[in-house]
């Protein structure tokens, strides 16, 4: 019997877990990883409503199925593109690619 | 109700193009790694238009489960999409000419891609056919303006916008997971029916879920303080996609933004509309201010766009925050959404050309352009005027019909704002002009020849411009009467 | 008579750039052809309607309306026509442009876009006077900018883009004011008339004097909200008239533009301002233009004083008669802040004359320009000597715009001068102290003019200057022409009283009620 | 005829327009053109008096301005003081353009110089014929303007070119503030037509106050145009200007306009005894303060320019003590005499080759006959010798004096005409007795010059004779219809002492200069200081320089570093600030990444926070 | 305290544990490590919640898939155990902090407060989750599902082109 505010609180946090990690960790793996944590965050929200919300259904896991896929997607886009970022610059911290500015 | 017995002939364009879309790409396969392939560009402007075509026939009235609509609104922002994308690409054409280390087939099919996951966004009813469609678009643009991956601008402009629409996306989820928890269904439909009630009962999570989104496709449209991956993404990327992310994704932004706000969000008997009116008013007031004052102090034409970009977005909010009937202020946002497609893929068209010539992208490539092609000089003029909203312009009638919606609200500050803002962009817009025509040319620069698809594409914007500018009642008769 | 006349007007210009668009830049003397014509065309057309313009309707005359933009809730009309107070000016401007076309001839780089600018600002000043739709007229104000500042910016002086950017933003901003004060006039129309104008047109000026001056609407339309729309209008106009501490954009503009243009902006330009200010201003809130009557007097005394103070230490003589403008704009308000007939006719008569006036000045400044290379008042002297013409004629406008009589700015310093000591006090408290102040106002501009035209015309020749050329044939047509309309006016003003007395009698009338 | 007196000016006009567009080509022969204008102008004037005398009168007028309800009308109409001052104006102009033709020879800008006096014959004609104080005044503008033309015809002269400036903006001074009284006076009669203001006047339309501002505002302009003081100061320096215009504008006619005005507008200023008083102390003090000056200078011209405004603060004397008649009756036989003065002056400085200063001529009486006597002739009439034009008219001027029981201006009169007798024979026995101190021999000049003379010296010995004592000819002829009040008439004493003090005045100048009975500092030497004042000419201009030019220039250099610096400054600062603000937003854009994750938080943090607070969901 | 709870707690605590370390650990391989368990941990929330089916997809997808994709990406860029020099900003630090922080507080204040309707316990799906999900997502959302094979396909190609490697 765990009340669904619990659910929701910790994907809270973890979403801003998540957050923290995009805004301040110089590893560019970890910032892509980080975004991953806020969807999570998202699809603990969803299966939680989905299943012990005040409306159950099944949609919110229909949802999250849709989400992950998309995650993945955009992790295997993420890394690409990292991978050529990677063999332009030789550098993988965030810090060091301020190219484009002002 | 059921998606079984729908009339799926009503995603006939999608259908039509996503098969054209994978046509293509296969052909793509067929022909080798490398090379030019300006058939592909030619083949995918035919399908999109083709495909507009189709929407325009497709038109009327109808859904598929409830998660596909398809309406007027609906169809006018898919043709203005459409289009739009079959003008950037177009102006790809010239791009990829001069451009071997791109791949072009893939270049093309992913623009394919998005403009169909931009047609899925417009259409869609349901929380998860727009996500789709959402991501759709942006995964196919992530990609594309990282597409010059040996340069490192794009690639940096790349990864800067894959993190940041992540996190954009993420929160969208976020505000979404609650609006589906608290109502148990993901239709944009079903929610706007019970969303009164749900204010009432959980003002502090409706609200802030709207926050979120708001957040979310303040990303995607670019307004402040959500806009900030905008300038850095569209100078890296390659000039065709920087014109495209501008455009299509703008304008798909707010085609979301006008289908959950005004459908969803407006609430039963405009309950919920106080609620976000004033923020969004807010939020356009510093997205005029903020964008066209960096715009002042920019060098770079394709930084510059950007911010301008930033700022015709605020424009565009004026008529959301300004609601006195909802379905004028979508009359608005649509012509002004016309008359923005083409008046800055003109202008890209033209700074893909003559940034490609030069191989450079501040302003000084502009210098004395008059000198070397006079047609292209005044077209730009033209599309620049437009964008600041002078006379003779469809941008003039565009904006005046903004200020006229905003004064009918009562919102005389908001349309003060927007009006000063206006007039500030004058300066940068006016600068890009006398670089063309009060300095005189680079001394290698020499006579600019522009090639067939270039010319074809300013050539109709500017047409485009200056006729919905003397007479916008051809289009203006037909979008203020139609219900949205 | 020919139908549509005033559309022939305003877009036979644009007619006449396309056409020139299609010529070759080669062919210089076409293209000056071209243009030349087409102003003139515009010149005749403008005079056809002098010629049947009824004197004694107080109405709209050669009224055109047609639906041009519909937006669902308010239609923005193509309406246009013509009184007494719009007339004069029309031909002012047709007249002036024209003959500054002819000022243009020296022009030898980029004649093509030259003209066409040219005559794309022919259009867009002659749709400003006739435009009956507030939308309409603010189209044609914010189409004026952009031919002035490629005009100003392509062939300016040294300092030409700072001074086209200073004007374009400028005047931008005061354009920007002004259609908010319209979008109130509409809003509170609109709100007034419960939601449903009259017609469904918004804008039209006609409909919105109704409006205004229907008591009924008191409740709504109060007169705080009257007030307000008032003042952002006067704001708008005092930019563009250019009214103290708002005239900053003038010496720069002025200074800077080629001399056709100086000619059409101080000549026309100027006068939209003072136009809009009584079309909208005093024709839409008469009352409200009533109960700040004192505050515009005071602007205006101070613009009169304030501008030939800072004439009279002028070193550049095209500055010195850019202030005389800033100057003369003051009388301007002088005689609109009275309140009378003779004011209001005064404040015409005023725009008039001194487009006529300061387009000459600009011309002859140019013209000794071209030939001394310098517009520094120390450095020229004695040019009577080596090119007497020119600088009889230089003296004959300073003289114009000194005042004197038998010339056409004497006749508005006396209306304005008539209507301020005349002022009903109750409008206008302490009119014949401003009238009094407004005095030594002619006093300074005598001064700066006679000193300007001591140091210039007269005194010792230099060397360098003895062998200058007198003027060209070719340009003695703007000079006769701008001169003889100022003595035509002047010897007669008759010939202008009996076109606008109905429309000031007409507009002086929603005061009083 | 009379009907067609509006030709009389017409003729100088086609003169000057023929002269502006074909004088280039005329050259000298220009000088007919006007000659001709001119002497059909009189022959035409002489017709009009003579049927004006004969009680013809016509008027004839045009709408020239409509305003609301009100017209302004244009036209011309003959009445006595007009017929009067036709004749006295085409008189002398006539003869100055025949004089001019050889005193102009030389200038290769003869046919300007004729231009300019046609167009100055027209317009001061216009003034005299006007029916209308507008109309007037328009001409009196027009006067103004060809007297600054004139002035500066010899604008290479710095001093011309400067002393022309001076007489534009003087006067014009004076003529905003006749301006304002005659906007005054429409917007309290509704009417600028003479009929119709007295009318209103008479009818007591216009209250007390308002009149006297108006007449004295009307005065204003008077003094600025007859050179009254505190306006005078224009004048000395106009003459600058060739000497026939000297004759013709600063003596006889243009300077006369003022007294003129006067004169027309009177039965204003008699309804007004403050304004009456202010003419007549301006008139008083302008008399002796000029005189005063006239006594120590030694420039021909301009002692004669401050004779010229000491006299004619005589007629303004007269007028402002009631003697209407007298006024302008000095002021017909001033422009006789007075023209005679200055051509006779032109016509010796012709002689001894552009030179003024009287220490540099004397002796001249045996080297230039004609032109000494005729000169002579002149000196004695404004020195008020019997029977002389001058006796009669200043005799006129000093019962109006006395009439008008003020003594102290009685009394000034008096000390003014002594000195008026003084310092006119004190410039001729300088100038035309004893040895001639100059350096080229003077010779008489030919007879377009001398006859000239001629005929001013026989009008200024017979001028006179139509208002003596046998018969006042020229008062009824003037009063004729005019309420103008009761007319003084000197008694034999007051003629007696007129003389003695005229005779005085000549006396002690033949003591001092002829003679050396006296020596020439005898005065200067005792009284240095104001000497060194009336040297200076009592420091007028530059006091003027001090207390109004500089001070304005100051103002004026002042409020352009502030319109420069701050309302500019404020224009540009904006400019700049929303550049500075722009960059400041674009210093957040640094490229990081992060930076952009942040400042979209915050963002989104502040609407968030401030949708909360403002919507209040907290609690 | 029953079960359920204790478990929740468990899962949670070490779903937080590890998403924090993901973030605070030195190696980057520790990191990717780190990042695999908080997914199990999320996989093994779903058991409880009941969505079986979408926890063993968490597994594969996230736990497996992902994290391989992870690690491939990071081998391929840097892997060794780099540092990097000291944080040069230390305000973007606070003020992230400071923010995001702010954030929870703001979600965590709405949560906290929402007076959701107790649900005793999941809801049951006599047929299994994976067979609603089937019915649903091919019934209802299967234009969904065809805008997610374009998806993936845009993805796919985007993702080779980009990555791919080629002389230059």
């Amino acid at each position: 019997m765990v009340p669904i505010t619990l659910y929701l609180s910790l994907a809270a946090i973890l979403f801003c877990v998540g957050l923290y990690g995009v805004l301040t960790r110089r590893h560019l793996v970890i910032v892509l990883a980080s975004v991953e944590l806020m969807l999570n965050a998202v699809n603990i929200n969803l299966v939680a409503f989905s299943s012990i919300g005040p409306y159950a259904d099944i949609t919110g896991q229909v949802f999250t199925l849709f989400i992950i896929s998309v995650a993945a997607a955009e992790v295997a886009v993420g890394l690409a593109i990292l991978i050529a970022l990677y063999r332009n610059r030789e550098s993988i911290d965030v810090i060091k690619h301020d190219l484009l500015r002002w | 109700m059921s998606a079984y017995n729908a009339n799926w002939s009503l995603m006939t364009p999608e259908i039509v193009l996503g098969i054209l879309a994978l046509v293509i790409f296969t052909i793509d396969f067929m022909t080798g790694v490398k090379g030019k392939k300006p058939f592909l560009g030619r083949m995918s402007i035919i399908a999109l238009l083709v495909t507009a075509v189709l929407v325009y026939i497709n038109r009327g009235a109808g859904t598929i489960a409830d998660i596909f609509i398809v309406d007027h609104f609906s169809t006018m922002f898919k043709i203005i999409l459409l289009v739009g994308v079959a003008i950037v690409i177009a102006i790809s054409m010239h791009y990829l000419d001069k451009n071997d280390d791109v791949y072009q087939g893939e270049f093309y099919s992913l623009m394919l891609f998005a403009a169909l996951g931009a047609m899925l966004m417009v259409s869609s009813a349901d929380l998860i056919t727009l996500y789709i469609g959402l991501e759709l678009l942006s995964i196919s643009s992530y990609c594309l303006a990282g597409f010059k991956k040996h340069n490192r601008k794009s690639t940096e402009g790349a990864i800067k916008y894959v993190v940041l629409g992540g996190t954009a996306s993420a929160f969208i989820l976020y505000g979404m997971s609650f609006l589906y928890g608290l109502t148990g269904t993901t239709s944009i439909i079903d929610i706007s029916q019970v969303i009164s009630s749900l204010y009432v009962d959980y003002p502090f999570i409706v609200v802030m879920s709207i926050l979120f989104m708001l957040a979310g496709f303040g990303f995607k449209i670019s307004i402040v303080p959500f806009h900030m991956w905008a300038p850095d993404v569209y100078e890296g990327s390659p000039t065709p996609v920087t014109a495209f992310l501008s455009v299509v994704s703008k304008i798909a932004g707010f085609a979301i933004v006008l289908r959950v706000f005004f459908t969803t969000f407006l609430g039963s008997e405009g309950v919920l509309y106080d609620e976000w009116t004033w923020i969004i008013a807010i939020i356009a007031t510093v997205t005029m201010i903020v964008g066209n004052l960096i715009a002042l102090t920019q060098k770079n034409i394709k930084r510059l766009m950007a911010y301008s970009g930033v700022a015709q977005a605020g424009y565009l909010l004026v008529p959301i925050a300004a609601i006195f009937i909802p379905s004028y202020s979508i009359g608005v946002i649509i012509f002004y959404s016309i008359v923005y497609v083409f008046m800055t893929l003109g202008a890209f068209a033209i700074i893909t050309l003559v940034t490609e010539d030069s191989g450079r992208d501040d302003f000084s490539s502009f210098s004395g352009l008059y000198k070397r092609s006079p047609y292209m000089a005044i077209a730009m003029s033209v599309f620049l005027l437009g964008l600041a909203g002078l006379p003779l312009t469809a941008g003039f009638v565009g904006k005046a019909w903004i200020f006229i919606s905003a004064a009918q609200a009562g919102m005389l500050w908001l349309a003060g704002v927007m009006f000063v803002t206006s007039v500030i962009s004058f300066y940068y817009y006016f600068g890009v002009i006398k670089q063309m025509f009060m300095n005189e040319p680079n001394p290698n620069d020499v006579e600019l020849k522009a090639p067939l698809s270039i010319s074809v594409v300013v050539t109709i914007a500017l047409a485009v411009t200056i006729i919905l500018g003397v007479l916008p009642g051809l289009m203006i008769d037909w979008i203020a009467y139609i219900q949205w | 008579m020919i139908p549509n006349l005033l559309s022939w007007l305003i877009f036979l210009p644009l007619a006449g750039a396309l056409l020139i668009l299609t010529v070759p830049k080669e062919n210089k003397n076409v293209i000056r052809s071209i243009a030349i014509g087409t102003s003139g065309v515009t010149l005749i057309v403008s005079l056809i309607l002098w010629g049947a313009f009824d004197r004694a309707f107080s109405g709209l005359q050669f009224y055109q309306a047609a639906p041009w933009i519909d937006l669902g809730l308010v239609r923005l009309n193509y309406e246009i026509g013509i009184d007494g107070l719009s007339l004069p000016l029309i031909i002012l401007t047709t007249i002036v442009t024209t003959l500054s076309l002819f000022a243009s001839l020296n022009i030898s780089e980029r004649v093509k876009e030259f003209y066409i600018w040219t005559l794309v600002l022919l259009t867009g000043m002659l749709g400003v006077f006739v435009a009956q739709d507030l939308f309409l007229f603010f189209l044609f104000f914010e189409l004026t900018l952009i031919p002035m500042f490629f005009i100003i910016g392509i062939w300016g002086g040294k300092e030409k883009t700072y001074a086209a950017f200073k004007f374009l933003v400028y005047t931008g901003l005061g354009s920007a004011i002004m259609f908010l004060s319209f979008l109130g006039m509409y809003y509170y129309a609109f709100q007034a008339t419960g939601l449903q104008m009259l017609g469904g047109s918004g804008f039209s000026i006609p409909i919105l004097t109704q409006i205004f001056a229907e008591p009924a609407f008191a409740e709504v339309l109060t007169t705080g909200v009257r007030g307000a729309l008032f003042l952002g209008l006067f704001v708008a106009f005092a930019i563009k008239l250019p009214v103290f501490p708002f005239h900053t954009w003038l010496p720069n503009a002025h200074v800077e533009a080629p001399t056709a243009a100086s000619m059409i902006l101080a000549g026309v330009l100027l006068k939209m301002g003072g136009y809009g200010l009584i079309r909208i201003g005093v024709g839409i809130l008469p009352d409200q233009a009533s109960r700040f009557a004192l505050l515009i007097a005071i602007l205006g005394v101070i613009n009169i004083i304030y501008g030939a103070l800072l004439a009279l230490v002028q070193t550049d003589l095209k500055r010195l008669v850019a202030f005389s403008s800033i100057s003369h704009m003051g009388i301007v308000l002088l005689g609109i802040a009275s309140f009378t007939a003779s004011g209001m006719q005064g404040a015409i008569f005023q725009l008039v004359s001194h487009g006529f006036i300061s387009a000459l000045l600009f011309f002859m400044v140019g013209a000794i320009y071209e030939r001394t290379k310098t517009r520094t008042i120390s450095e020229l002297g004695g040019l009577s000597k080596s090119v007497p013409v020119l600088a009889g004629f230089t003296l004959a406008a300073a003289m114009a715009s000194v005042g004197l009589p038998g010339l056409s700015g004497f006749v508005s310093e006396l209306l304005a001068f008539i209507g301020i000591f005349g002022a009903d006090a109750s409008i206008l408290p302490a009119a014949k102290t401003l009238g009094v102040i407004a005095g030594i106002g002619i006093i300074l501009t005598a001064a700066y003019l006679l000193w300007a035209m001591q140091r210039t015309t007269f005194g010792q020749l230099d060397d360098k200057y003895k062998e200058l050329s007198d003027a060209r044939p070719l340009e003695y047509v703007p000079m006769i022409g701008l001169l003889g309309f100022s003595i035509l006016i002047g010897v007669y003003p008759n010939i202008l009283s009996d076109v606008i007395n109905i429309t000031v009698i007409d507009i002086l009338s929603r005061i009083g009620g | 005829m009379i009907q067609n007196a509006w030709l009389i000016p017409v003729f100088p006009l086609i003169a000057f327009i023929i002269l502006l567009f074909f004088g280039r080509f005329l050259k000298e022969k220009a000088s007919y053109v006007g000659i001709t204008a001119l002497a059909l102008s009189f022959i035409l004037s002489v017709i009009v008096l003579i049927e004006r005398i004969g009680g013809e009168t016509y008027s004839f007028v045009i709408e020239w301005l409509t305003f609301g309800e009100s017209t302004i009308t244009m036209g011309y109409e003959v009445t006595p003081l007009n017929a009067m001052m036709l004749i006295v104006v085409t008189v002398v102009s006539l003869l100055v353009h025949v004089f001019s033709k050889e005193y102009m020879r030389e200038d290769a800008r003869i046919h300007v110089f004729y231009s300019y006096l046609g167009l100055f014959s027209f317009s001061m004609l216009g003034l005299v014929l006007a029916p209308n104080i507008l109309q007037l005044f328009i001409f009196w503008e027009l006067v103004g303007l060809c007297s600054f033309l004139l002035v500066g015809f010899w604008y290479f002269k710095p001093e011309a070119a400067a002393a022309a400036k001076k007489a534009f903006l003087t006067t014009r001074i004076g003529d905003v503030g006749l301006l304002i009284g005659l906007v005054l006076l429409f917007n309290a009669t509704g009417s600028f037509d003479y009929a119709d203001i007295f009318a209103a006047v008479q009818a007591g339309l216009v209250n007390d106050t308002m009149i006297t501002i108006i007449a004295i505002c009307i005065f204003l302009g008077a003094v600025g145009k007859s050179a009254q003081f505190p306006l005078h100061v224009w004048l000395p320096d106009a003459m600058e200007g060739p000497t026939p215009v000297s004759a013709l504008i600063h003596a006889a006619t243009m300077v006369a306009a003022g007294v003129y005005l006067v004169g027309v507008m009177y039965p204003l200023f008699l309804a007004s005894s403050t304004a009456m008083t202010v003419v007549a102390y301006t008139g008083a003090i302008t008399a002796i303060f000029a005189a005063t000056i006239a006594l120590v200078n030694t420039d021909i011209k301009r002692i004669l320019a401050y004779s010229t405004i000491s006299q004619l603060g005589f007629m303004m004397l007269a007028l402002g003590t009631g003697g209407y008649v007298a006024g302008l009756f000095h002021l017909m036989t001033h422009a006789f005499f007075k023209a005679l003065l200055f051509l006779g002056a032109g016509s010796v400085i012709y002689a001894v080759h552009h030179r003024q200063d009287i220490r540099e001529m004397g002796g001249l009486w045996k080297r230039m006959k004609l032109t000494s006597i005729t000169f002579l002739i002149g000196a004695l009439a404004i020195a008020g010798i019997f029977p002389l034009a001058g006796f009669w008219s200043k005799e006129g001027v000093l019962a109006a004096a006395w009439e008008g029981g003020d003594i102290f201006l009685f009394t000034i009169a008096v000390i003014t005409a002594f000195m008026t007798a003084f310092y006119m024979f004190r410039l001729f026995f300088t100038a035309f007795t004893g040895t001639f101190r100059g350096d080229h021999e003077p010779h008489e000049n030919t007879k377009l010059m001398t006859i000239p003379l001629a005929v001013l010296a026989f009008l200024a010995i017979v001028a006179g004779f139509v208002n003596t004592p046998l018969g006042f000819v020229l008062e009824d002829f003037l009063t004729q219809g005019l309420n103008v009040g009761y007319q003084a008439h000197g008694e034999l004493w007051l003629a007696i002492l007129s003389l003695a003090v005229a005779i005085g005045g000549i006396a002690l100048a033949w003591a001092m200069y002829y003679k050396g009975a006296i020596a020439k500092d005898a005065f200067s030497s005792k009284l240095p200081a104001v000497h060194k004042l009336l040297l200076n000419k009592y420091y007028m201009d530059e006091l003027y320089a001090k207390v109004f030019v500089q001070p304005t220039v100051a103002i004026g250099k002042f409020l352009w570093d502030i319109d420069r610096n701050i309302v500019d400054g404020i224009v540009n600062l904006v400019g700049r600030s929303s550049k500075i603000t722009g960059r400041t937003f674009a210093k957040r854009h640094d490229g990081q990444l992060q930076t952009y994750g942040l400042v979209t938080i915050i963002g989104g943090l502040a609407i968030i926070a401030l949708a909360f607070v403002l919507r209040g969901y907290f609690g | 305290m029953n079960p359920q709870m204790i478990f929740f707690l468990v899962l949670a605590v070490l779903a937080i544990a590890c998403a924090v370390l993901v973030l605070q650990l030195k190696r980057i391989s520790h990191r990717v490590v780190s990042m695999a368990f908080c997914f199990f941990a999320i996989a093994g929330l779903y058991f409880l919640l009941g969505a079986e089916f979408i926890g063993i997809i968490q597994i594969i997808v996230y736990a497996g898939a992902v994290t391989i994709l992870f690690i491939f990406g990071m081998m391929m860029t840097e892997h060794r155990n780099i540092t990097f020099s000291a944080h040069p900003r230390k305000l973007h630090r606070v003020l992230s902090f400071v923010g995001v922080g702010t954030l929870l507080g703001f979600m965590l204040y709405g949560i906290l407060n929402m007076d959701l309707p107790q649900n005793g316990s999941p809801r049951v799906y006599e047929e299994g989750t994976a067979h609603e999900i089937g019915l649903v997502l091919y019934g209802h959302y299967v234009i969904a599902v065809i805008g997610m094979a374009f998806l993936l396909t845009a993805a796919l190609i985007g993702a080779i082109v980009i990555a791919r490697k080629e002389a230059k």
